[in-house]
């Protein structure tokens, strides 16, 4: 089974190490969390994986083959999509066609890609969109916008960069249901960064922690919120907190 | 030796021209992302302003008989002012612009302004005498330097020391930066950013003043095309210098200025007139070496 | 059609050319009123038509094409080749005859327009080798430098008449050589290597125009270099001297003189005409050749007895030496420019121009020569 | 959600309408009949066809270039290459390869050969260049212009530099240059709704994304780059037959700038802003023309000021662009009247008086 | 009397009416939440306030003085302090001249200096991570670090009020814990004036206050938001929005 996998990842900027000798492995259909400080390397970390930053040491590999050194767009064809933490719509563009865009990077024809990007669309639930211009959407909307153009061609790994930033409990509930069924229907591994952490501990297994560029644990979510390290580093009043994290979710 | 230390002194003295016509265009560039192709133009004017209105071949000298010490003010004011006009007049209102806009908008205004001085001093350049004791020779460790050239790199020097340490140390270098990188979100922190966005046009403004002086005792002539080569060359010295760096835009203006005279001396003579060929293809080489410029500017990498 | 003689004029009203065109122009009206008041040209009065080209090649074609369709019989095109030619071409296209106002570029005739095409100029390599005989032969001048500004035509042909002359002078050497561009802003490193010669030329040969020319000149002089600079007849003209303070030692071409020391006394009172319909003195000799055009042309009208293309052109192509205000003309059917003419040599002392001496080059430049 | 059409039928109104106004002005040239107004009409279907050329490039992926001009004056040049008479040819360009001074084809195919010469250098040059991208592109692009030039203007045996060529045949009639406006509108619109042309859109505003979204954004550049420059060959060749002379001077500076005027002031992103910017300001041009000629008829030339009219053509250009700061057309294109709801915009102003008529 | 003070106000898009005659009064030292759904019209009332999108229609007041229609760089002289939707921080510009951007505007005052390194030294003190890289480039910060500048660098001006759109954007739990015990803080010290908005109302039922809630550009609810959390009313006007 093909993996996608971080082998000692390594990132240094100008004074800065922003990651050091990072594992991590996603397996197609799995859902595994990252968490961690602000400036803790997670968005770092997705752009490795991603091609937008060449780590300086260790490596990207999927299942066999090393993508390090590849450019992004050469790794979103072997199947890895990502989402940004800004959004980064197509913002002139009416929805449908910032869906078919990546279609066409991907190789396909025009109709071919409409086609698939209007499946998309009533996949994630925006099928009422598709002539919208994207940069009049609302917040949610953009999201799910940013994540169907990332399932175009159906990618064998998707790497969600805070997706639920800015939502109401109630959105961020439906975008939970909706990263499950990436990973279920779609059979996608999916690599879900959140601050959210009620979205993360209820989605995901494992989570990994990420601290100052190093992983400081990982495991089930239980054994997460148990992590007195990671109650510490990260979560503030959110793990004891008495409010649920997602008023609204069962 | 002394041969050297001429084309040395030629090279600083072209470079200090297109040095400080970068330092006025990435003054502009950096406070509204703007390329003011009216730049040229701005120079061109403060020159003709020294001339009485007339189509006649002969120039007629105004404010060009003053004295020294009321002339240089009185150009550099007219600079300031015309830049400072064109802010009020038009650049204001294309503050949320795409950059080809304004672009195309500078142009456009630098074809009024150009059109608006052939007519009143139709399009035969016009002949002045300015500042004439700088055209003498000095002697400096035995090349015969002209004066003009001398002051012209000790003034850029100075001028470059000044308007970094101004913009990196004062509150209102400061607000200009602020106000370049995002306007609005200067406004909501409380800075007066019509009144910063105003300083920098009367400071670039004053620059190509300052450079229509320098071209207008070195050549002799008030031309309407006189500031256009220098601006170009300019432009380009803002880019590969690293757009938003000041130490940039002048280093690589230096350069500029180095490459041209050192080809000139340097290429066989049919190999001359090629000169500028030479020059660009150099200018793309350094661009595809270093996109981002030779000291990139801070904020021009962005991150993902 | 026949009822008429129409001149049209497809010049430069604004733009750059507008400098050389208006001045020349003038001059031709002021032929052309002469006529009139004489009885007209085959008993006709000329009547005459405009169009702008604003300085710009494609207006030029257009404003060409305009006269053409008001009827013109001879148009007149812009001072340079290079703005004329689109008009010029338009006309050579339609069969009639062209005149360039003062090009001397020798495309500006059947070399480049076409058989139908002249210029009332004298072409620029005779002023180079002028120049370089007379400098010489008068002056002593032995060591040349040769400076060109490759902008245009017009400069390399003066430089192309300095090559030819050059050999020519038994004793002359070329002792450098160098070029830059017009809108140079410095030229300093060309002045450095004339500086670091062993010794001064005599004489710097150079090929270049306004305003270019002003800014080297200036340059020179203020590099401390003394030499004898010769030139073109582009920079002939006071107006510009105010920039150079004090020039001496600076020699130009032309062929009548703006300064009122014309040997030729006609010339003054044409001067004097000219300021009475202008309002201003002539700027520069560039106003002469239009006068100088209307005359040959109307004279080969009268001689043919009609404006027909063919029969103007063929007497044109009969005039030898024939005597004009301004020196006399000479086209024959392989060339519709002046390949040798006497030319007027003004010197600049203490920033005062003054016509000092005459000359004439010996022999006519070969065609050949001119087409390298 | 309603079955969508395919995208060639969806759009085909843009190219049909803009060449019906092309066509437009041709038979009003034909009906006037006067030898200059037929000449203005052709130097205005020349401009669309050098705007509509720009406009593919700088249009589609958002780099401006200064550079397009180049490969104008590689047509202009080429065509006079190929099609001048070989007598001429030996005395005023000598330099030529035997082959080719003794080749004169017509001047069609001087022109299509013309737009392949530019459509190769467009490559050889983008494959370099559309490395870059954003202001560092745009200077690349002029210093590629002041290269050609400064090449085109030295090189005496080959270009006859910085001196008119003459000798070109002239094509006095309009319908060449018709038919060649209308060639370059559906050229640029078959690019702009192939794959090519939607990546670059998309990858306009937000590269990072367009990479992350697979596309190779230098190799989309290069696509539009070489089109483009194929299209300014055909427009330089066209140019040379327009008035029957070139110089290296003509392509460059003025005309790239009066080029790209007339691209953003109709609306850069729009292919009929690119043809209604060249129409608009073209009759605005002329317009101001007459009215000054209109002016001095009767009274004398010298009487009106030269440049009044340039002085009225910055200024409307600087309003229009005040008013409507992404030009006439924005990124709209014209096509039937239909009444598809259209997304209010986050930036830029509202457009409500071009909605009938307009769709996206 | 209110600090700030709205009446009427209507924003308008071209064709599309954002905000509808809100009429809204907050007293000196208040808290005031703002809920709603996307696209309610929280962040462009705050706009309006700012200065920065005027209203269409309506008038607000702020500290005496009618600032309808008034330039951004007035209002935020009043003491209005706006950290906007989206971070922006000016990206090439180091963690220290941004703060220091914020507090140019006092400099006339005489004891200025001193403030402004107070100032600076109690934004370092919330967020330890922008001393560590004060001389590090703005745009180069990671998502949440930009959110932690942003929010400093409004404090910086000294304000009297201070209107953040969604603060705990992009912040990890325990840094929103940190941003509000601040807030919360000055609020006490310095009777500042907190004009939040989120979208989920958890943290406003943590912090306590007043909240109103907004829909469709119009205000539904206004009361204390610890006992509406609870109320059926609240719940409602989510659960609308699922329509679109
Ligand atoms: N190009 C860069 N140059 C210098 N430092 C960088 C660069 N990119 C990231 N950093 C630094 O690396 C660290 C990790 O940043 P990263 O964006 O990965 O954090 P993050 O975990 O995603 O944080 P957040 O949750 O706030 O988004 C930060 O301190 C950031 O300032
Ligand atoms: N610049 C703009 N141009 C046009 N429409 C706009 C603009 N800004 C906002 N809108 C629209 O106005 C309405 C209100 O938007 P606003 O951003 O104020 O909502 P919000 O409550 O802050 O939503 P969110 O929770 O998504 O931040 C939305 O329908 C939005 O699409
Ligand atoms: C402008 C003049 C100097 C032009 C020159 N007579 C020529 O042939 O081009
Ligand atoms: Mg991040
Ligand atoms: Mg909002």
């Amino acid at each position: 089974m093909q993996r996608l996998g971080a082998d000692k990842v390594t990132v240094a900027f100008e004074g800065l190490t922003a990651l050091s000798e990072v594992d991590l492995e996603v397996s197609p259909g799995q859902i595994v969390g990252l968490i961690g400080p602000n400036g803790a390397g997670k968005t770092t970390l997705v752009n490795v994986l991603t091609g937008f930053q060449a780590p300086t040491g260790g490596a990207v590999s999927l299942g066999g083959t090393v993508l390090s050194g590849l450019k992004p767009h050469e790794i979103r064809r072997q199947g890895v999509a990502r989402t940004f933490q800004g959004g980064r719509l197509f913002r002139d563009l009416p929805v449908i066609d910032n869906l078919e865009v990546t279609g066409i990077g991907l190789g396909q024809s025009r109709r071919a890609a409409i086609a698939e990007a209007e499946r998309m669309l009533d996949w994630v639930g925006i099928g009422a969109l598709a002539d919208r211009i994207a940069g009049t959407l609302p917040y949610t909307d953009e999201r799910r916008v940013a994540i169907g153009r990332a399932l175009m061609g159906k990618p064998a790994f998707v790497l969600l960069d805070e997706p639920a930033a800015g939502m109401s409990a109630a959105e961020a509930a439906d975008l939970a249901a909706l990263i499950r069924r990436i990973a279920g229907e779609m059979g996608c591994g999916v690599l879900l960064i959140e601050h959210n952490v009620g979205l993360v501990l209820d989605l995901c297994d494992p989570i990994a922690v990420l601290d100052s560029g190093a992983i400081i644990e990982t495991g089930a979510p239980a054994a997460i919120r148990a992590s007195e390290k990671v109650r510490h580093a990260y979560m503030g009043t959110a793990a004891d907190s008495d409010l649920p994290v997602l008023e609204v979710m069962e | 030796m002394s041969a050297i230390l001429q084309i040395l002194f030629d090279a600083l003295s072209l470079g200090s021209l297109y040095a400080l016509g970068a330092l006025g265009i990435a003054l502009i560039f950096g406070v509204m992302r703007l390329v003011n192709f009216a730049h040229g133009d701005v120079i061109a004017f403060s020159i003709f302003a020294l001339l009485w209105p007339s189509v006649d071949v002969v120039a007629r000298v105004g404010a060009g008989n003053l004295p020294w010490f009321l002339l240089i003010p009185f150009v550099l004011a007219v600079g300031a002012g015309l830049s400072v006009l064109a802010e009020l007049t038009v650049f204001r209102r294309f503050r949320n612009a795409s950059p080809a806009t304004m672009m195309i908008a500078s142009f456009a205004l630098g074809f009024v302004i150009r059109y608006f001085l052939l007519m009143l001093y139709s399009s035969r350049p016009k002949s002045i005498s300015l500042l004439p004791a700088l055209s003498q020779p000095v002697e400096i460790l035995g090349a015969r330097i002209p004066l003009l050239q001398v002051i012209t790199i000790l003034a850029t020097v100075a001028i470059l020391f000044g308007l970094t340490s101004f913009l990196r140390r004062t509150r209102f270098g400061l607000e200009m930066r602020a106000a370049a990188e995002n306007f609005t979100m200067a406004r909501m922190l409380g800075v007066r950013a019509n009144r910063v966005i105003m300083g920098a046009f009367a400071l670039s403004g004053a620059l190509a003043a300052a450079i229509g002086l320098i071209l207008g005792s070195q050549t002799g002539t008030a031309d309407i095309q006189m500031g256009a080569n220098v601006m170009l060359m300019a432009f380009i010295a803002t880019v590969i210098g690293g757009l938003g760096s000041l130490p940039g835009a002048v280093i690589a203006g230096f350069l500029l200025g180095a490459a041209s005279v050192v080809m000139q001396v340097t290429l066989p003579i049919d190999a001359r007139p090629f000169r500028d060929a030479f020059v660009y293809g150099a200018v793309i080489a350094i661009l595809i070496v270093r996109p981002q410029g030779l000291l990139s500017g801070r904020g021009t990498k962005e991150r993902v | 059609q026949d009822d008429r003689v129409v001149v049209g004029f497809a010049t430069a009203e604004s733009g750059f050319m507008q400098a050389y065109d208006k001045p020349a122009q003038d001059a031709a009206m002021i032929r052309i009123k002469e006529i009139n008041e004489a009885g007209g040209l085959l008993g006709k009065q000329i009547e005459v038509v405009n169009a702008d080209t604003k300085t710009d090649r494609a207006e030029g074609a257009k404003a060409g094409l305009t006269v053409i369709d008001e009827g013109a019989d001879l148009v007149v095109v812009s001072c340079d080749y290079d703005f004329g030619a689109p008009a010029a071409l338009a006309a050579e296209s339609q069969g009639l005859v062209s005149f360039f106002l003062c090009a001397e570029s020798i495309k500006a005739g059947i070399q480049g327009v076409g058989p139908h095409s002249f210029s009332a100029s004298v072409l620029a390599a005779v002023q180079g080798a002028t120049m370089a005989q007379w400098a010489y032969e008068k002056k002593g001048a032995r060591n040349f430098y040769r400076l060109l500004d490759t902008w245009t035509e017009y400069n390399k042909g003066i430089c192309d008449g300095f090559d030819w002359a050059m050999p020519q002078l038994s004793e002359a050497k070329l002792v450098g050589e160098d070029t830059f561009k017009n809108e140079d802003a410095s030229i300093a490193a060309q002045i450095t290597r004339i500086k670091s010669l062993p010794e001064e030329p005599d004489a710097i040969m150079l090929c270049t125009m306004m305003p270019g020319a002003v800014s080297a000149i200036k340059q020179i002089r203020a590099a401390g270099i003394n030499s004898m600079i010769l030139n073109g007849s582009a920079v002939d003209g006071s107006y510009w001297l105010s920039a150079v303070p004090d020039l001496s030692n600076f020699f130009v071409p032309v062929q009548g003189s703006v300064y009122g020391d014309d040997p030729n006394a006609d010339v003054t009172t044409f001067n004097a005409k000219y300021k009475e319909t202008t309002g201003g003195d002539p700027s520069t000799q560039y106003t002469y050749p239009g006068y100088v055009m209307i005359d040959v042309w109307a004279k080969a009208v009268e001689r043919a007895g009609t404006t027909e293309a063919g029969a103007v052109v063929a007497e044109l192509e009969k005039m030898n030496e024939e005597p004009t205000l301004f020196g006399p003309r000479t086209f024959t059917p392989e060339l519709h420019h002046q390949n040798k003419a006497r030319y007027l040599i003004v010197e600049t002392t203490g920033g005062k121009p003054a016509v000092v001496d005459e000359w004439t080059i010996a022999e006519p430049i070969p065609v050949a020569e001119l087409m390298k | 959600m309603a079955k969508r059409t395919s995208i060639a039928g969806r759009t085909i109104a843009t190219p049909l309408i803009l060449s019906a106004l092309l066509l437009a002005f041709a038979l009003l040239a034909v009906m006037v009949g006067s030898k200059p107004f037929n000449q203005t009409i052709i130097d205005i279907f020349l401009r669309v066809i050098l705007v509509v050329g720009l406009y593919v490039f700088v249009g589609n992926s958002g780099v401006i270039s200064f550079g397009h001009i180049g490969f104008t004056c590689l047509g202009a040049y080429a065509a006079a290459w190929l099609t001048m008479p070989p007598m001429m040819k030996q005395t005023l360009l000598p330099g030529l390869p035997d082959w080719l001074i003794a080749l004169q084809l017509p001047y069609w195919a001087g022109a299509i050969l013309a737009a392949l010469w530019a459509a190769l250098w467009a490559g050889i040059f983008g494959k370099v260049l559309m490395r870059l991208s954003g202001i560092a592109a745009s200077i690349a692009t002029f210093a590629m212009l002041a290269m050609i030039n400064t090449i085109y203007s030295n090189w005496e045996d080959v270009t006859g530099a910085t001196s008119s060529v003459v000798g070109i045949p002239i094509l006095r009639s309009i319908w060449p240059f018709l038919i060649a406006a209308i060639l370059a509108v559906f050229i640029a619109w078959g690019h702009a709704i192939s794959r090519t042309g939607l990546a670059l859109r998309a990858a306009r505003d937000e590269p990072t994304a367009a990479s992350a979204s697979g596309i190779d954004l230098p190799r989309e550049r290069l696509i539009a780059f070489i089109v483009s420059g194929a299209i300014m060959g055909m427009g330089g060749a066209l140019f040379a037959h327009s008035i029957g002379v070139v110089t290296p001077d003509t392509f460059y500076l003025g005309l790239t700038f009066i080029t790209l005027s007339m691209l953003v002031v109709g609306g850069m992103g729009s292919l009929s802003g690119a043809v209604l910017g060249v129409l608009i300001l073209s009759s605005l041009i002329q317009a101001l023309r007459w009215l000054e000629a209109g002016v001095s008829i009767g009274t004398s030339t010298f009487a009106i000021p030269n440049g009044v009219q340039e002085i009225a053509l910055g200024i409307v250009m600087v309003a229009i662009l005040a008013f409507r700061s992404a030009g006439i057309m924005g990124n709209r294109e014209l096509g039937w009247p239909k009444a598809r709801p259209v997304a209010p915009a986050t930036t830029g102003q509202q457009q409500p008086e071009l909605n009938k008529g307009v769709s996206k | 009397m209110s600090l700030l003070a709205l009446s009427d106000v209507t924003i308008r898009y071209g064709r599309l009416t954002a905000v509808r005659n809100v009429a809204l009064t907050l007293a000196e030292g208040e808290v005031l939440f703002i809920t709603g759904p996307n696209g309610a019209g929280k962040s462009s009332l705050l706009r309006a306030i700012a200065g920065v999108t005027p209203p269409a229609g309506g008038r607000i007041d702020f500290a005496d003085h009618d600032i309808t229609g008034r330039a951004p760089e007035d209002i935020a002289r009043l003491g209005l302090s706006m950290v906007p939707e989206g971070r922006d921080v000016f990206a090439s510009l180091t963690i220290e001249e941004n703060l220091m951007v914020g507090a140019g505007m006092h400099v006339k005052e005489s004891n200025w200096r001193a403030r402004v390194t107070n100032a600076l030294e109690e934004v370092y003190e919330t967020f330890p991570i922008l001393r560590d890289r004060r001389h590090a480039q703005a745009g180069l910060l990671s998502g949440g670090q930009q959110q932690m500048l942003v929010i400093g660098r409004a404090l910086m001006t000294n304000p009297r009020l201070v209107a953040i759109d969604e603060p705990s954007l992009g912040l990890a739990p325990n840094i929103t814990d940190q941003v509000y015990e601040r807030l919360i803080a000055l609020q006490g010290q310095r009777k500042l004036t907190l004009l939040i908005v989120e979208q989920s109302s958890t943290r406003a039922m943590m912090v306590g206050g007043r909240m109103i809630l907004m829909r469709g550009g119009e205000v539904l609810i206004d009361g204390d938001a610890r006992a509406m959390g609870q109320s059926e009313a609240m719940q409602a006007a989510y659960f609308g929005y699922g329509e679109h």
